[in-house]
């Protein structure tokens, strides 16, 4: 293995074809208004980390409220109980959109996907770079947000109405959530560019030989997810039309005629709206944006679990048909977050078996998982400790799905905080795991530097660790009976008082837990700079991996040639128990005395 | 079987203090519970079980060949377990889908006590329909909560005239409750979490929800959809009393209202 | 103590669960869940197919 | 521990050399290449993103259908609303089952800016099917002028008029409804109709835009392939929001 001139061309190369596209030298224009992939998934990287710290600060400052309300925020004065429920609408939409949506999808689609699949670029970079500024002015729009008379809305990231849909329910429903809806308009028009792109360069841009079978499984899990976004952004848009509408308009699409919000009669006489309308159109986009925030995630561990112990993904092609059941699947089940919400009880009873039925895919999917490695001697990379924390965070968070799926019990368990432990362990914290193995699998590709891999491990034990720790209490306050959403649990009045005053020791537990879990993510941010600053070069494929985005000559490719792929990703000969890495990418007649490598089944 | 069930089952219950649920008050509560806990239990134990099984196969190696797959593997560790999931959720749906039906599928029976229950920024409200056994009209546009009329109720309807409107849920024990829920502005949550019921009071809808509470005391009214400012502070009591206290306490009520 | 008030049952009931749900709305909310579903596992098959066209 | 193949010099020499056409020159835009023959000849088999002349052409087209599915689904999302909120009721005070749907009337223009539609879409599929005329495209390869543009240039125009005809109608259907008293805030029929027609409106200004970009193409852009994508694109777009109207104005008239 000779050193190769990849690395260090690498920017070189990126540099030379920004320069080619934007026809000047100036920085800016080469990292900031470039149509280069790699450069817009930096910078939607970029985005989701101070979207991620600003929603962590969030999230502790809520935490911090909820268990200690009388405390007084420096540079702040009391926090009022509408600054605790700004807190969560912007720490929710912050976290679900700008986070797992952006970073996964967006991201590391970009800097990855096309690499994966050998091309050379997205099939339409300029409007790649412009979904990106989308996003970017949607992010502005939604922390300006903050500065409006009202401040920022409160009605949760679901923003039901009629509550988001009359000014007068609350400060912050004025002017603050006009511009919460500008923003997640703004969020779906640039999703769904980014979305198409991705999928036409997939259909389209294939290298030679790279069949169906042969994608990556993050291949699958993007494309999967594109195409939930396609489906599912253009209802949330139109549902979001029709809000602004009942805002602006005095229509009432939302709007059930005599509704009284404090004081002043809306809607009077003749009009019929109603709320329920918004809640089937709003998780008809939200519970396949679940899914959309996941799937990445999912892929990512599967191509990893595989990679890092040296085995093909076991049943790669039911882990295709898996990915594409639950993006399937992930349309049909909206209805179960609305079991009490008003609905038929036998619609109840009809979302209770379609959700409870994607169960079974995603069973499929940890089996998979467990069987890849099983007692496979894999090797621990940090980006395999965090694909195994997935995998266990996914079960763990995975299986208080069923139990929500059942409408009886979610007749005692919905807006619980059983419900917050649920998804923020399934969805956040899994989803969080995914995009830290990502980081630390890719960071060679992002910056040719590897990060450190022993504060690596440091920062992977304290995260599962205060990730159980402040997650898995809440399943116990909430089968207590905590709601969410409240401000605060002390000097309640009434017998709801001591129901809720019950749950504050645990409560305190989980706030320093939440505290612990954000401070170990400083070690991340240390690992980060620390690496960018000077951290040690990587070599070219430093986990012998077997996917295309690993072949040393692909950021050249720009200047002609374009790798050809002969098998399937995660494929590897076995001679004297070591396991030799056969790229995608590596011509079977090239290969020194290889008895059974051939064909796409592997070693069997 | 079902018997030994039942009776593991039973010894589980033990285990509340465990899974620090509240007491339960309610007739149905019961079976909820134990189907609950069941739950509960089912996904610790699995949950445990894919721990060990990663952990484990982390931990012992062997041959990394002997990971390549085979068609009596794939079915052996996927398929197999998979059959075994869902004949498992399926058996758990169906139980809970029995359930689901028993107190959602049916109105309450006719003798059930009728309540109203309004939902407002940030407070419940609870009427009684009075000795005329009928709930009086509301208007929206009569709302006067500074004259004492929370609610609208038409002063023109006589069957307004005896309607009690009270600040807390007072119910009396083992006769079933019919609550009518209606919101007059946003969505509200109205959930008991010792009477194990939950349900969102939609404006513009009258939902109904019907149970049976069983043991006296003194209960919380929570609102669980996020409903303004002041959603955490929106509660109320439910008083749950013996059958003859109540009926003391209506015709204290009454006769308050008259006079 | 069942006189005071079980009268109120037998009417109101019936009228409240048709005011919930009338039978053409709730026809209307299963033409409407049907067409949604509908149109996006027709798009999302058309993709799939449109994929296996592009080997 | 050599445990990844390093390609050697052959191995990269084994890769082919990607051809950068694109259509503009060198190969005749229309490939007649039967295939079958030598290596790498058979187009079919040739690796996605390098089949030659149509790829980009093919790749826009595949990217905009993809758009018009998530378009599709915004529709259908107010469709769904549509038919539930036409069938909502309420009681009223006195207990009287009041549905306040009182279906628009539609203004009779309506039926003849389907028609201006209808027709501005044969007009542009005229324009489109010049832009892939066969014995023009050589033409304009052996150098004889630009043929194709100035076939083509004259439907676009045409489309683009009917499309402002179609728009100047819709604007005249508003006037009417406005003129009878029905604002979109009047009744639960007219809030669909208003946002149907406004929200149908707002794509067709987004096509307009998309026909005078292509107008603007066939006369600035040097490549035939990316005329013909403009063209192309415009084209299904257009379509799209033809039929679109037609499905949604049914809607309107038969089933409110």
């Amino acid at each position: 293995m000779s050193q190769s001139p990849y690395l260090r061309r690498e920017s070189a190369g990126t540099l030379a074809s920004s320069v080619r596209l934007a026809g000047r030298t100036s920085p800016i224009r080469c990292h900031l208004f470039t149509t280069d992939h790699r450069a817009i998934g930096r910078l939607y990287l970029w985005l989701a980390l101070l979207s991620v710290a600003i929603g962590t600060i969030l999230s502790l400052l809520m935490r911090l409220h909820l268990t200690w309300p009388e405390r007084v925020l420096p540079f702040h004065g009391p926090v009022l109980p509408e600054d605790y429920l700004a807190l969560v609408t912007i720490h929710g939409t912050l976290m679900l959109f700008f986070v797992l949506t952006t970073a996964p999808q967006s991201g590391f689609g970009n800097l990855i996907l096309p690499s994966q699949i050998g091309a050379r670029r997205m099939a339409f970079p300029l409007i790649n770079a412009v979904s990106f500024w989308v996003i970017a002015a949607a992010l502005v729009v939604l922390l300006s947000s903050t500065f409006v008379p009202g401040g920022s809305p409160i009605s949760g990231w679901t923003a039901y109405p009629p509550l988001s849909a009359v000014p007068s329910a609350g400060p912050g429903q004025g002017t603050g959530i006009d511009l919460w809806l500008a923003s997640i308009a703004l969020f779906a028009i640039g999703s769904t560019m980014s979305s198409i792109n991705q999928l036409v360069t997939v259909v389209r841009m294939r290298c030679e030989g790279m069949t169906w079978g042969r994608l990556p499984l993050t291949v699958w899990a993007w494309i999967t997810a594109s195409m939930l976004s396609i489906l599912a952004f253009s209802v949330l848009l139109a549902a979001l039309l029709l809000l602004f509408c009942d805002r602006h308009l005095a229509t009432s699409f939302y709007l059930p005629v005599g509704d009284v919000v404090n004081g002043t009669l809306r809607a009077a006489g003749s009009h019929n709206g109603s709320p329920l309308l918004w809640l089937h159109l709003f998780w008809f986009f939200g519970h396949p944006e679940v899914y959309i925030a996941i799937l990445p995630g999912m892929g990512l561990t599967s191509m990893i679990l595989g990679n890092f112990s040296r085995r093909r993904v076991f049943a790669y092609r039911t882990m295709i048909t898996t990915t594409l059941l639950i993006g399937f699947l992930g349309i049909l089940v909206w209805g179960h977050h609305m079991f009490v919400a008003g609905l038929n009880p036998f619609a109840g009873t009809a979302f209770s078996i379609s959700t409870i039925a994607i169960a079974i895919p995603a069973a499929a999917k940890v089996l998979s998982w467990l069987a890849t490695i099983w007692r496979s001697r894999p090797s621990y990379t940090t980006a395999f400790l965090f694909s195994l924390g997935f995998v266990s965070l996914f079960i763990t968070g995975g299986l208080s799905g069923p139990i929500l799926a059942q409408p009886i019990l979610d007749q005692y368990l919905h807006n619980t905080f059983f419900v917050v432990a649920h998804f923020h362990l399934i969805m956040a914290m899994a989803g969080i795991f995914g995009l830290f193995s990502a980081t630390y699998y890719w960071f060679p590709l992002l910056a040719n530097r590897t990060l450190h891999e022993g504060l690596g491990r440091i920062h992977f034990v304290g995260s599962l660790l205060g990730a159980y720790a402040t997650f898995l209490p809440m399943h116990l306050t909430g089968l207590a009976g905590e709601p969410r959403h409240y401000a605060q649990l002390t000097s309640i009045p009434n017998a709801a008082g001591d129901l809720l005053a019950r749950t504050l020791p645990l409560n305190r537990g989980i706030t320093w837990a939440a505290f612990f879990l954000a401070g170990t993510q400083l070690v991340f941010l240390a690992n980060l700079l620390l690496t960018l600053w000077r951290g040690p070069r990587s070599s070219p494929n430093p986990w012998d991996a077997t996917t295309l985005e690993w072949h040393p000559n692909l950021s050249e490719s720009d200047f002609g040639l374009l790798p050809v792929v002969y098998r399937e990703p995660s494929q590897y000969a076995y001679q004297n128990g070591e396991a030799r890495a056969l790229p995608q990418w590596i011509d079977p007649a090239l290969l020194p005395s290889a008895p059974s490598t051939s064909g796409d089944r592997g070693v069997s | 079987m079902h018997r030994s069930l039942d009776l593991l089952l039973s010894a589980l219950f033990n285990a509340r203090d465990i899974w620090r649920l509240p007491v339960d008050g309610s007739l149905h509560g019961a079976l909820l519970d134990r189907h609950l806990l069941l739950n509960l239990w089912i996904i610790l134990g699995l949950a445990a079980l894919a721990h060990l099984l990663l952990l484990a196969g982390v931990l012992f190696a062997r041959d990394r060949r002997a990971g390549t797959e085979s068609i009596s593997r794939t079915v052996r560790l996927e398929y197999l377990p998979l059959a075994f999931f869902t004949l498992l959720f399926s058996w758990l749906t169906l139980r809970a889908e029995r359930l689901w039906a028993l107190s959602r599928y049916t109105g309450a029976e006719p003798t059930a006590l009728q309540v109203e229950v309004t939902g407002m920024q940030f407070a419940w409200y609870f009427r009684y329909p009075g000795q005329d056994a009928t709930f009086g009209r509301v208007e929206p546009a009569l709302l006067d909560p500074g004259a004492g009329n929370p609610l609208g109720i038409d002063p023109a309807d006589s069957h307004g005239k005896d309607d009690l409107v009270s600040s807390e849920l007072v119910l009396p024990a083992g006769r079933e409750v019919d609550l009518r829920l209606r919101a007059l502005d946003v969505i509200h949550g109205f959930a008991v979490p010792e009477m194990r019921v939950k349900q969102n009071a939609v404006p513009g809808q009258t939902i109904h929800l019907h149970f049976t509470p069983t043991r006296p005391g003194t209960y919380a009214i929570l609102c669980t959809q996020l409903c303004g400012l002041g959603h955490y502070r929106m509660n109320a009591n439910l008083r749950v009393l013996s059958a003859s206290d109540f009926e003391h306490w209506l015709h204290v009520r009454e006769s308050r209202g008259t006079t | 103590m069942l006189s005071t008030s079980s009268y109120a049952q037998g009417c109101t009931q019936c009228r409240d669960n048709a005011a919930a749900t009338p039978i053409a709305t709730q026809h209307a909310y299963r033409t409407a869940i049907l067409l949604l579903v509908g149109v996006a596992f027709g798009i999302g098959s058309s993709v799939v197919l449109v994929g296996r066209r592009f080997r | 521990m050599p445990a990844t193949y390093t390609p050697s010099k052959p191995d990269l020499d084994k890769s082919r050399l990607h051809d950068n056409d694109n259509g503009a020159g060198r190969r005749p835009p229309t490939d007649k290449r039967t295939g079958g023959g030598g290596e790498g000849d058979n187009w079919q088999s040739r690796p996605q993103g390098q089949r030659g002349p149509r790829e980009r052409l093919g790749r826009y087209r595949m990217g905009l259908f993809f758009a018009l599915a998530g378009d599709l689904m915004f529709f259908i999302a107010i469709v769904s609303v549509f038919f539930v909120a036409r069938t909502t009721g309420h009681f009223d005070a006195y207990n009287r089952y009041i549905n306040e749907w009182l279906p628009t009337a539609i203004p009779p223009v309506l039926w003849l800016n389907t028609a201006v539609l209808l027709l501005s879409s044969v007009t542009m599929e005229l324009a489109r099917r010049r832009m892939f005329h066969e014995p023009d495209v050589m033409e304009e390869w052996f150098g004889l002028g630009r043929p194709i543009s100035r076939r083509s240039a004259p439907w676009v125009a045409a489309t683009l008029c009917l499309g402002l005809l179609f728009l100047a109608g819709q604007a005249l259907a508003w006037k009417q409804l406005a003129m009878q008293r029905v604002f979109f805030a009047s009744n639960p029929s007219s809030h669909f109709f208003y946002l149907i027609t406004y929200t149908h409106a707002i794509h067709l200004f987004l096509g307009i835009g998309g026909l005078m970009l292509a107008l603007w193409g066939l006369y600035a852009s040097r490549q035939l392939e990316t005329r013909q994508i403009l063209v192309d694109c415009a084209a299904w777009y257009w379509h799209s929001m033809g039929v679109f109207w037609v499905f949604l104005f049914l809607l309107l008239a038969y089933f409110q």
